[in-house]
């Protein structure tokens, strides 16, 4: 594993899709870094140990960068290394989510021309999630990073119940209002209480009966698109996502919805 | 290092004096009310702990009971000495015969107070007693291992399991750190009841139970035994059982609380009247055990613009220092918080970073100021958010700041690991060796931008605290002042264990340690 | 590998030797850093790419941390990742070198005492490299970070050649002073001309006929003693040795040859 | 921000008046002298380029046989007019004819001055002509685009494959860089010629060819069409072949080149004759090409102990500042080097950085100082690294340094990775925006920490050169004043280079860039 087997760095120099590799300084070289703590103390065989765990990585010409002793019994190690695998980039498939966002009178013209009357938005951080901030970039008046919130939509509806609402409460609330788009941030991850949070609203939405009329919309610092539709979501916005992402994307949803029907990524 | 920003002392004298008009307002209305955490925290000063069968503590069940019976307004002290003059009951035993329904309320006869007297008398000697002891060996510690004169590196511990909570407070205690912040578990304080006992799992914190302050209390004596240094321990006293972890602090020696006069209404969505009575006694707990009080004023940054709202912390501080006075707290326990939130991406931000600390330095110079970290803006990218960390870090050692929570590189991704907290800790230390001397050595401009800021943040909560002080705190509550968010009087969770103390009220507790806290200043 | 199954979250918690694994703050959580940066655009795409390729290396619950667009064609990520695997700590080998280092007092002593006369010491940092200051910080008088160098040793008969000396130069004066000790230094290590360097130096070393004689010692920020023995030399010390651990190796081992004739792990 | 740490002028005087006095000595040797790379260069500038069958350049066979028939110490230039008048044969005709050996030497005969004079005087003006139109296109890509008033970022490139290097530096470029420097490979310097064309592999850094140079210069100028943004491209005028890569750098329009008059002396180990001739004549090009040079001075605090021999630096400054003067360099290209080295163990030690930085900026006002970071005590701790870059970005903003070389986290580990530049780029962008105006509102205590260390490291260094006016800079550089380094004025490599000029030496090019520079100024 010493890093010194010169053949090693004669590899193809061009950039192939289907065999992608890291970038260091070279085309292909394969270099990554790495760090993690081991619980052992700082020893010669502390060091292989951790060399041995990137090579379980696949990575060959390792460096140990850095020993640093935590405790008596902890050690972490910052290490370089060449990753040898590669990875057909072709072959990924991950849908480009149109992200031409319109924007706020843009999505108004929409609405009023597409679907002719207002639609009704309730948000809410639920559960026993206290992060505000999220929701309320949304949906605030004000925005967030220069973007205005839903509030501040004139054709748009909207409740922001704040912070650390009971789901059914959330999902009562969108029965009486009958809304149309429900938006639910989540911000707190720890032993994935998200997970179970947004799971357990979607229990309810359909034990209510509502989960064909409503938009079901989730958002936070770890959601992705792909995530929320595992979860049963119709679409999730993570980190640098604003107000006219979701708006764009509800207000093309509903009208798409209410020209032909349901589409097809909805029946799972 | 004295006024380096020419701040105008008369607005100062001003803005302390409409505090104070606030804080009194609102304390004649504390003085005749008590809440059943309040009473809850009497029942656990006369030694009822522990929990029944179904997890309920004895506490709730207690202070529930004299609720149902409607005898809660003359306070739980008044009832455990009835039962005990009636039967020689101890606490612990009533509550135990309640919890079991066995417990006759109806024959339970009234005795006249100078009958209850003595036994309250020494009741409260019992409880003010154990919390003395704590306070002496504290004490003897700090004599043994001198204290730190520079900033107290303060990090936390957020693993959600109190044991592993244990492993990592130590290694930090090894890398440097001070002071040991054990992060509560999401929603406690939204919990009406303290849990109990030792806890292994929580979401982004450990329960704050009195078990497990006793079992990190005690890692940490040993780590700073073994490092010649009195490692400080800090925990939340907040949210709907302000007073209860406040007696539990005091019992099991926490060196500091957060404990803010006002966070849980806005942050909690507790009712004002509840979280008012509540950080009272907390405070007067806090006082009497030698326990310094962090407040939560950074929230306000994290919530809103930290730029546009800098005059709300500094109100926000005005106004807690003056009811921490009101609870007995010497200038030397409150340690008012303030934080570095100004987004990286404003030109000068630091300069105003720079200011705004100066100037908060030099108006509470007797305070113990608590700085608080980058976060809202950190992101993701670990090494930007160490350089973000670097720069607060500077400031600290510039301006002098007592309580130094260290920020974290991966703040935006997960609650600590260790190897987080010792690159943070390096990461300080190498900063406040490297310029020790520097904030001697610089003076800023006259009428340059960090004055003008200055001046600028104190007259907005000059005018802010004007306004509040006329409009009275409640009603100003109910009109957003603070972060954006607006909290009815009658509105919130916890209206409810609100009560109007009848004449006949007694709690020795509070009485015996108000006493003596007059006696000291 | 989107982070959200929570069985994967109940593992032992015990410490366990045989099967070790990275800690992040859970006993066995196998939390990772990594970061690398991929020689394609930003885009939903790539960022699988960055997941996937965290995942071929064993990596599950991958969180992107932070996506950092380098250039049109190039991104950056940061990843914390779960490592599924472990290693088994009992197994590997790793010879504690000794660290007990004798002071310089210490080991002129016990040069007189066990040698009774001055060692002979040649250094220098061969080959194209300029680097002095690892071969100053051992030989200097002066020495480095507290510890004296080799210079100011009463038993020892020091040179120092200095920097970008020709292998061959360092051998043939170790003949001419007929030196018990060659000291290198090497720290530039791109594409390994460290490796051919200190190569050529044993072939010249075995070519003059000498690498009986002498003690052949390598040093310098990437070199270990397990790489210098695999390239022939008798030892190797990385950043972190000083004067006084070469001095007590050489002393101890000329010593102990004098005594009973060579080691056994000298054969290779 | 003149004059914060109260520096006594009337000491520097004295100190530039000795350096000057060490430089004039030295000079008076200069003038007399000439060497082998003096004459390839001057192969160079009448268009003698490329290599023979093995690889060996024109300029080199040219000069080594001139040598050998005993004609060099009339000049290449003498020889090419004589060949041009007997057979009108251009240079590289004559070169080639020469490397074949089908150059009848015996049978050239001597010309009169007069006949040479118009040929060499031709040859001269489309030398210059050449230069002069790439300093006209810099000229005017500056005013298309503007300049920068704040530091220039400066970042390295050194894959060891030219086209690699392009990709990393129009990456930096988009990222922000203004200055990109392609680092030499390993040794290069000890080459006593120029190697030739395209080079794929080189170590820790890329062949510095005449090709690399146009393709990397065209790389930027369309980077910089894109970004409206002119870059800057900086490459090594040191070593064995100082002048020959002047001529280069100022035909491709470089824009900086390192160029040290003692570097290669302490640290190449090269003769000081040779090195200090050859560094007049590049010095005199980069001059005539308007390209800033950038001093080596960095070096000495990477070799020894960086609070202990600051002196030394500015020394080596006054020194390198006289040098530069009497070639004809203005101030304003006069890029003299210091550096952040002192061991980050030190306590206070950012305050010395940032009172040596501040001494530096303001004794020599007008030369666009180069800053450079923290590398000889950065470990493979990449975080930690990261943040000592910070705390060197912020002596740049602060004491305003103008070509600022950002330092890596990965500085221990391996030459700059794409993602690593980008890191430090994010670094420096954040400090200098987030303490933009800091440097105008801080003033430093009358007769503070920072104004004695200022007093120290100037009065070591008047004492310094006073020494070294007395002995003579050859003398002086046998007693190890720099770096503790010592060299013997006939020893170290290329000495055999130099020598003597006849009296019928002629070096046309460099007379008339002489003639023009002295007009200017
Ligand atoms: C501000 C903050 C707080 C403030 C919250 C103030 C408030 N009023 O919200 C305070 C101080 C109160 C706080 C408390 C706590 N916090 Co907090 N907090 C943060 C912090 C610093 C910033 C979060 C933030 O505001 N980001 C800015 C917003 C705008 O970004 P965002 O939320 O991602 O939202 C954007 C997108 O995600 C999207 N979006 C978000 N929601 C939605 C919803 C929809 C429908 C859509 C379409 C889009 C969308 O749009 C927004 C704009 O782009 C983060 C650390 C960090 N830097 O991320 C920690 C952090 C989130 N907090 C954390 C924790 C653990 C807590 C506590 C649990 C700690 C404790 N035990 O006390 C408590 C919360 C208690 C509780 N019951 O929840 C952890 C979470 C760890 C994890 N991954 O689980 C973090 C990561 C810090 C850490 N490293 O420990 N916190
Ligand atoms: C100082 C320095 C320089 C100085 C050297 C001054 C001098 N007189 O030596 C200067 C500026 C001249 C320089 C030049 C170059 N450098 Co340099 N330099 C460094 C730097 C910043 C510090 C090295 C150092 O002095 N460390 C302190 C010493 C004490 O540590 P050490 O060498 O590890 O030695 C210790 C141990 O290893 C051990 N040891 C070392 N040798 C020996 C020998 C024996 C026998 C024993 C027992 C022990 C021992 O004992 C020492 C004490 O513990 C490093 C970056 C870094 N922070 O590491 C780059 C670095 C080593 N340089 C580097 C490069 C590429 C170069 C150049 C090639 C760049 C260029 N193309 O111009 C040139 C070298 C040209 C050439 N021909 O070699 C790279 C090497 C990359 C790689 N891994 O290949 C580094 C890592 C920087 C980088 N990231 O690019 N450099
Ligand atoms: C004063 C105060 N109390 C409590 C907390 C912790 O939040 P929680 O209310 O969830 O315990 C904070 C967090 O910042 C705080 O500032
Ligand atoms: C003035 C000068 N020239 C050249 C170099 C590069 O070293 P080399 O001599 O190997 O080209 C440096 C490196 O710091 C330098 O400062």
């Amino acid at each position: 594993m010493s890093g010194y087997k010169t053949e090693k760095r004669n590899f193809d120099r061009k950039l192939n899709l289907t065999a992608l590799r890291p970038y260091g300084d070279t085309m292909n070289d394969g270099r990554i870094q790495l760090s993690f703590t081991l619980p052992v103390g700082n020893c010669e065989k502390s060091t292989e140990a951790a060399k041995e765990i990137a090579g379980k990585m696949g990575l060959t010409d390792i460096v140990t960068a850095s020993i640093k002793p935590l405790d008596t019994n902890f050690t972490m190690y910052i290490l370089y290394g060449t990753f040898t695998g590669s990875i057909d980039y072709e072959r990924i498939d991950a849908p480009e989510k149109e992200n031409t966002a319109m924007g706020m009178q843009e999505t108004d013209a929409f609405i009023r021309e597409n679907i002719g009357r207002k639609i009704i938005v309730a948000g809410a951080s639920t559960g026993s999630d206290a992060h505000t901030v999220g929701i309320d970039a949304i949906m605030n008046m004000k925005g967030y990073a220069g973007h205005y919130g839903l509030e501040r939509y004139e054709m748009l509806e909207t409740y922001n119940l704040g912070a650390q609402v009971p789901n059914i409460d959330l999902v009562r609330f969108a029965v009486s209002k009958n809304a149309d788009v429900l938006l639910v941030s989540q911000t707190v991850t720890q032993k994935d209480v998200h997970i179970k949070n947004l799971t357990q609203l979607v229990e309810m939405v359909e034990a209510e009966g509502i989960r064909e009329k409503v938009l079901l919309i989730c958002g936070g610092a770890r959601i992705s698109n792909r995530l929320a539709k595992e979860l049963g979501y119709d679409a999730g916005f993570g980190s640098g996502k604003f107000a006219d992402d979701v708006a764009t994307y509800f207000a093309r949803e509903i009208a798409h919805r209410k020209g032909m029907g349901r589409k097809e990524n909805e029946q799972l | 290092m004295h006024n380096k920003l020419e701040i105008d002392i008369k607005k100062v004298d001003s803005c302390r004096k409409n505090a104070l008009k606030i804080a009194k307002d609102v304390q004649r209305f504390i003085l005749v009310h008590s809440t059943s955490s309040v009473e809850r925290t009497v029942c656990r000063l006369f030694g009822v702990d522990g929990v029944d069968d179904i997890e309920v503590p004895y506490p709730n069940i207690v202070v529930d009971a004299l609720a149902d019976y409607g005898i809660l307004e003359n306070g739980a002290a008044d009832f455990f000495a009835r039962a005990y003059l009636h039967k020689g009951l101890s606490a612990m035993e009533t509550a135990k015969l309640i919890s079991t329904y066995r417990f006759d309320f109806e024959s339970l006869p009234l005795f006249a107070a100078g009958e209850k007297a003595p036994y309250l008398a020494e009741q409260a000697e019992n409880a003010l007693g154990r919390i003395r002891v704590q306070r002496k060996q504290r004490d003897l510690f700090l004599e043994k291992y001198g204290d730190k004169e520079s900033p107290l590196l303060y990090v936390i511990v957020a693993t959600g399991n109190i044991r592993e909570d244990v492993t990592q407070a130590v290694a930090a205690a090894n890398q440097g750190a001070d002071v040991i912040a054990v992060i509560r578990t999401t929603g406690q304080s939204l919990l009406d009841y303290v849990p109990y006992g030792e806890t292994h799992e929580g979401f982004g914190g450990t329960y704050a139970t009195q078990e497990n302050f006793r079992i990190m209390r005690e890692a940490l004596d040993a780590a700073g035994e073994k490092l010649g240094r009195y490692i400080r321990l800090c925990n939340y006293c907040s949210g709907l059982c302000m007073p209860e972890i406040a007696s539990m602090g005091a019992n099991e020696r926490l060196d500091m609380m957060l404990n803010d006069a006002l966070y849980g209404i806005l942050f909690r969505n507790i009712n004002m009247k509840r979280t008012l009575v509540d950080q009272y006694f907390s405070r007067v707990i806090n006082a009497f055990a030698g326990i310094i009080i962090n407040t939560g004023e950074d929230n306000y940054l994290t919530t809103s613009d930290a730029y546009k709202e800098a005059h709300t912390v500094l109100a926000s501080q005005f106004i807690n220092e003056q009811f921490a006075l009101l609870a007995g707290l010497p200038e030397k326990q409150i340690g008012l918080g303030h934080a570095f939130e100004i987004s990286p991406s404003l030109e000068n931000s630091f300069v105003y970073e720079l200011a705004q600390a100066q100037m908060i330095r030099e108006i509470f110079p007797n305070a113990p100021l608590k700085y608080m970290p980058p976060t809202k803006h950190k992101t993701g990218d670990i090494f930007m958010a160490n350089v973000q960390d670097a720069l607060f870090n500077m400031v600290t050692i510039l301006t002098g700041q007592k309580i130094h929570l260290l920020g974290m590189p991966t703040e935006a991704i997960h609650t600590p690991f260790m190897a987080d907290r010792a690159l943070s800790l390096e990461n300080a230390g190498y900063i406040f060796n490297a310029m020790k001397d520097l904030g001697m050595e610089i003076s800023f401009k006259k009428d340059g931008m960090m004055a003008a800021r200055a001046k600028e943040v104190l007259n907005n909560a000059h005018s802010l605290i004007g306004e509040i002080a006329e409009k009275g705190l409640f009603a100003s509550l109910g009109e957003g002042v603070f972060a954006d968010i607006r909290r009815g009087e009658d509105e919130g969770r916890g209206l409810e264990g609100v009560f109007i103390k009848s004449k006949d009220y007694v709690n020795p507790f509070m009485d015996e340690m108000v006493r003596e806290l007059k006696e000291k200043s």
